[in-house]
């Protein structure tokens, strides 16, 4: 039985976190949310210059060729922190997109750059208040120029090349494709979408016969294409939500160490012990859920599908559990402004929705668990 | 059983009807009126509206017409504001002040304070806030620290107050204050009046998560205030705080959001899960019938209240579970409209966003509402000691001296 | 505003809480379920004495023609004892059908001696597993016979006149008639069955060509006749489940304050004190349902199907949690043969699928929404 | 990552294969050998197997040779148990003897004691039982009555013990008395040995609301024990009980139900829900999502254990969290199952509901799964305090002589 981190990637993590101590404290979160950043630069600059951006991606595409389980332990950092840098949208959905699909072409185009850092990416699926599904996919890719509206694209500002799920004509799914849009050629303009955390921030892409290609060679392939980029960045996010989950419980336990209500430490409460005991359960059945989706994701396992499912459906629970407890732990200072409770409350949600809501996620899962049990 | 008046009843909603008709707009009819321009307009408009009020006795229906009040019932008042809520009239920033202010210095105050305050506070010709929370307070009221200082026949007044909505542009205030720290918290507390215009008062808005500021922080620094303004003995602050917090209940308010099962079903419908319309998946529909029910549930446990008022008798304690449901809905409900959005649910934009960004909105205030006023917590320890008779939690500082008494940072 | 009980409804309450306090305490229902009776024949017969069992039968058939709101506070009383007996099967089912479509030959020879308690009454409508539905009713009536299964049907062996559900032939809805059947007459067969609640017997009826007659005069309506049948027992059984809950909670609340642990009375620990908050909270919410319903019910309000399912959906949850609470708040003393909160445990999860469970009432309850929403 | 053995435990793996495939029957091929008739031949095959188990060094296989243990590591037992878990053998009379009382012994015994128990309870000649809870108990193992006084070189025992597993079949057992009522209740304890068959214990099975009575109350009417069968200094009871305590996880097994997702999902194709497949209906696939996740996480964090103990590290807390999700979740999915059958779900019988009534037993079964060992509220008080180190709750008896404690009836 070997189901844990290596020392390597625990070292790795290790690395990761206290650079995010260091350098990424909540006031940097706080910064980029009030000044509405596109994102913390000298944060990303410094991510980038530990070569994380490049961590799973091939070495002859300029990466260091480590694995999902590496990408994992740098998520679950990111989440701790609440990170406002454009890590998920660049690494987990276009590059892994990119590896995964690319022709050797596009690989080659797009893959260093990326590692190095030099652009950011992106992943651009929603058209608006729409669950992500074949029929609400409406943006068209004819003679290789895109048009239509994606809405909301997370880092669409600051990315310069886009995978976006584009309408390529035909029955259900297979009127779906994946598209490389690159952001800084023509026919693209973008504009910032309010969203519950500002710390992240995100656009509405507008697209006018921009140039694209098909990501890879063969379209009508790109629902199913985007149903295995999103089972990886569901694996991935789910340990952004343990760490973020993590750092919200431990804000709480802190303060309830040292908030006095009737004389005593507001913690010694059964209330109060229930909820972070509870807390602490849905974090714990997250992040085993999340070992196992590394697992599979590492290993491209057959229960990937499942795994990757479980584990959105755990984190999210988690996550948005444990921020909404944060703030009702600090009852009054913790609903301020002034408050860093406001950006795990915040970013917990986004989290929840980010690759999709967790309705969808079970219907997902159940269907594949039908599969199986009739099999 | 059923929902009609008494005869009575009848008659005075006829009156009140008329009354209201010839002087105000029903909302439907109110949609081009301009909401007003800015603070000083909204309290100019709503200091005349209570004026009119006042006149006509629509003004503290319940209280005595000497002091300006209607000399009516409780359920006349009910009646009232039931027919007020169609019209678009100025809201309610008299609220707090001719809820629990004003009360307090009627039971406590000096009869030259009466003289001087109610029939003003009725009128709207003052405004009055509530000054007890304290930011090391919290559920805790009674272990606040703001204190004052005998000086002669003086008092002086140094500490903060936090959470007060309405302190900037208040006229007056009752403030609770520590006046002997060395016996135990509940008996070293003492009330006074105070004028919030007084230099030594700096008043502060909070801002919230929301990015609104209902409230403020209220700083004290050398504030004199005259042994006159007490209310109630010097040592009796909790007694008289008591009277103020029974009408708590009240003044909070507080929007419970603007969507609720009927926005959701239109919601689900224009939704879809795994590409089927949301309406007919099982789990959208178990959650529409679950806060259906408990709308239900909340709304004929007020009709129970208001028919025990009709009666003349004394009202149940069931009325106590209103926001301990009111508040988590509200958080649930416009989490899962969010989720229903999918992706595009963390789109805060009232232009994009279904129901004009309702559910986004709501799911950021509950995170407030579910502390406001008593947090769920707090409102299920009330509901287990005073409705089911059970024991307070063992409270260690209760004997001890104040300053004894361990506190936190 | 006048939404509560008059003062005649609220004294004829407190007889019933009398009697059935005196007659009718803990020790009977286990009596009942140790000893396999059919029902408690001493409580029965004193509840028919006082004239409960005509209660809303109309004059001209014996009863005393009271309405539904009589009905309602003798249901609540009946739930707080957990009383064993056959009113409901008798009473809220058998006789309110009789009442609601019978014919007149039909009420003048089953609603008097069913007002006298002459005989006993019941509803056979469940076929085993299976939710009650058109396609689920396989029990055929051809030429004035019944054949085929009923079960579980409580107090099918104590009743002599059954109200069957039946398979007439024909397409979905259409297909299910009410038949009447005489239980002393031929053809009829009984065996009980085992269930969670013993105290209440149930049976399997077995009908091989039984003499019956359909309900009223015409056939094929048996579904939209038992879809108001049922509506009304919702309501009544709601409020057996509010007395069934308030007996619950009082007897959580009566131990958490005798019960010493570590010092203290378990009732002054936060987990405690919410639990019974958290009770008290559903048993509320589910006596303004149950008002609402009884309010329609007397009225045959339009609203109520609407107000039936709230009625039932808030009744069962609020019951089945104050019982399984109840048991927890006892800790292992609860669980044991010899404690009552056993019989709580049983009759609340009883009653929560007697007339079908929750969920099969949210659907049709959102229905209903749909439709009003929609116009 | 991956939940493969290493090199050793592959090796040992296989050995233990080897071993049980000569002398035990695999489950699937068992299903023809009859249940033992009664508890006796129960006993008696439970005792050969345990025998067997020891001449092979897989009794106790973590324990030193010498003491007829197998000498072999955690990780080794994990392994064990899992192989055997796949064969038809006699179950677990001896966990509790072996898992909590003869380790106390080993620890807290005189030599003799040791020489005497240990060998004969690892071959299963003797079986032990744990006498701590008593009726005033309950969560408060320490607020325990029995009591033991000194008489010359004996003790004399009075008292009641309840929720003994195996009682009326233990040899022995480990006992709990509290022998100085004058000191508080943690300082006036003892822990003695005693003989289950001595006269004057009397053992009463305990009926549970299942009908089962896997539990015994235990009566001691002058029980006279030798001083020499004390285990552990007088007065030293509570921290002797702790070393017992600390593995009593280890022995609260206790079926969690037969009924699980997949037998939900076989239902749920067999029923429905307003004339639709209830497979179909969005809520009942969200509930076996949620109960799917739920028992993924419990699965995976028990890998997350292994791996440490494979590792030789200390396990992290995480399974502390096992029983309060298993046991509600064992509730929730046994109701559901009975909803999912309507009308008919109130039927207990196993030859006409679903699995067996799988669903309607595993309901019942879990309000007492949700109470033993620790209740739901109790595992949510160590999560808090031994996991994140939140303070105890106030004690208010924990200073107090045990005689002047309050106390209920």
């Amino acid at each position: 039985m070997n189901f844990d981190f290596s020392d390597d990637q625990k070292m790795l993590k290790e690395q990761v976190r206290k650079f995010l101590a260091d350098k990424c404290p909540m006031s940097v979160t706080r910064r980029v949310l009030e000044k509405e950043e596109p994102y913390a630069a000298e944060v990303w600059k410094g991510l980038v210059e530990m070569g994380l951006t490049g961590t799973a991606i091939p070495e002859e595409f300029g990466g260091l060729g480590l694995g999902a389980l590496e990408l994992c332990v740098i998520a679950e950092e990111l989440g701790r922190a609440a990170a406002p840098v454009p890590f998920s949208s660049s690494i987990y959905l276009a590059a892994e997109a990119l590896r995964l699909f690319g022709t050797q072409k596009q690989k080659e185009t797009w893959l260093p750059k990326l590692a190095s850092g030099e652009i950011i990416g992106t992943l651009a699926v929603s058209e608006g208040t729409h669950a992500a599904h074949p029929r609400n996919i409406a943006v068209k890719l004819a003679g290789g120029k895109v048009t239509g509206v994606k809405q909301p694209v997370a880092d669409g500002g600051a990315a310069s090349v886009a995978i976006v799920a584009v309408n390529t004509g035909g029955a259900g799914e297979q009127a779906v494709s994946l598209a490389i849009v690159d952001l800084k050629a023509g026919g693209v303009s973008s504009e910032p979408v309010r969203t519950i955390d500002p710390s992240r921030q995100h656009v509405t892409l507008t697209l006018k016969d921009a140039p694209a290609e098909i990501l890879g060679d063969k379209q009508g392939e790109g629902w199913s294409q985007l149903s295995r980029i999103l089972d990886g960045a569901a694996v991935l996010f789910a340990f952004e939500q343990v760490g973020g989950a993590e750092a919200a419980l431990e804000m709480a336990r802190d303060y309830s160490l040292e908030r006095y209500a009737f004389g005593r430490q507001i913690g010694s409460y059964q209330a109060i012990k229930h909820k972070l005991a509870d807390i602490y359960v849905k974090k714990e059945l997250a992040k085993s859920n999340a070992y196992f989706g590394a697992m599979m994701l590492n290993d491209e396992g057959a229960e990937l599908p499942e795994a990757a499912a479980a584990s959105r459906i755990a984190g999210s629970d988690a996550y948005v559990f444990a921020a909404q407890e944060n703030v009702q732990t600090h009852g009054g200072i913790g609903y301020t402004w002034e408050s860093d409770c406001q950006f795990h409350y915040r970013r917990a949600k986004l989290l929840a929705l980010a690759v999709g809501a967790s309705i969808q996620w079970k219907e997902k899962l159940v269907s594949r668990l039908e599969a199986k049990n009739a099999a | 059983m059923d929902f009609n008046d008494t005869t009575e009843e009848a008659a005075y909603r006829a009156q009140v009807r008329a009354w209201l008709d010839k002087n105000a707009t029903r909302k439907e009819n109110a949609r081009d009126i301009a909401p007003p321009k800015d603070l000083k307009e909204m309290i100019a408009q709503s200091k005349a509206w209570q004026a009119k009020k006042a006149d006509a006795g629509y003004a503290c229906i319940t209280w005595p017409k000497e002091w300006g009040g209607g000399g009516g019932t409780t359920i006349d008042n009910v009646i009232y504001s039931q027919e007020e809520s169609k019209y678009a009239v100025p809201g309610g920033i008299f609220a707090i002040g001719l809820g629990m202010c004003i009360p307090t210095v009627m039971s406590w105050g000096a009869d030259e304070a009466k003289e001087r305050f109610v029939r003003p506070a009725v009128r709207g010709d003052e405004i009055w806030c509530q000054l007890f929370s304290e930011p090391a307070g919290g559920s805790d009221v009674a272990g606040l620290r703001t204190k004052a200082e005998k000086d002669g026949d003086d008092w002086v007044i140094n500490g903060q107050k936090v959470w007060t909505s309405g302190a900037h542009f208040c006229d007056y205030g009752i403030l609770l204050t520590r006046t002997d720290p060395n016996v135990p918290k509940h008996k070293g507390l003492t009330m006074f009046w105070i004028d919030m215009k007084d230099p030594a008062v700096e008043v502060r808005p909070i801002k919230q998560m929301s990015g609104g500021a209902e409230f403020n922080e209220v700083f004290f620094t050398n504030l004199r205030v005259k042994d006159s303004q007490r209310l109630g003995k010097e040592g009796d602050g909790w007694k008289v705080a008591l009277t103020t917090l029974m009408n708590e209940r009240l003044a909070v308010g507080g929007s419970q959001g603007n969507a609720d099962t009927d926005e959701l079903i239109a919601l689900a419908r224009n939704t879809d899960i795994a590409g089927e319309p949301a309406i007919r998946h099982g789990g959208v529909r178990e959650r529409i019938a679950d806060w259906y029910v408990q709308a239900q549930g909340l709304k004929f446990t007020r009709f129970r209240t208001l028919t025990a008022l009709s009666r003349g008798e004394t009202p149940g304690p069931e009325s106590s579970i209103s926001k301990i449901v009111a508040a988590k809905k509200m958080q649930d409900l416009g989490s899962f409209g969010m989720d229903l959005q999918d992706m595009g649910g963390v789109i805060r934009d009232r232009k994009i966003s279904p129901e004009e960004g309702a559910y986004t909105e709501q799911w950021i205030g509950a995170a407030g509402y579910r502390i406001a006023g008593g947090t769920d917590e707090i409102l299920r320890n009330i509901v287990a000691e005073r409705v089911l008779g059970l024991p307070q939690d063992i409270r260690v500082d209760k004997d001890l001296p104040f300053n004894q008494a361990p506190k936190g940072k």
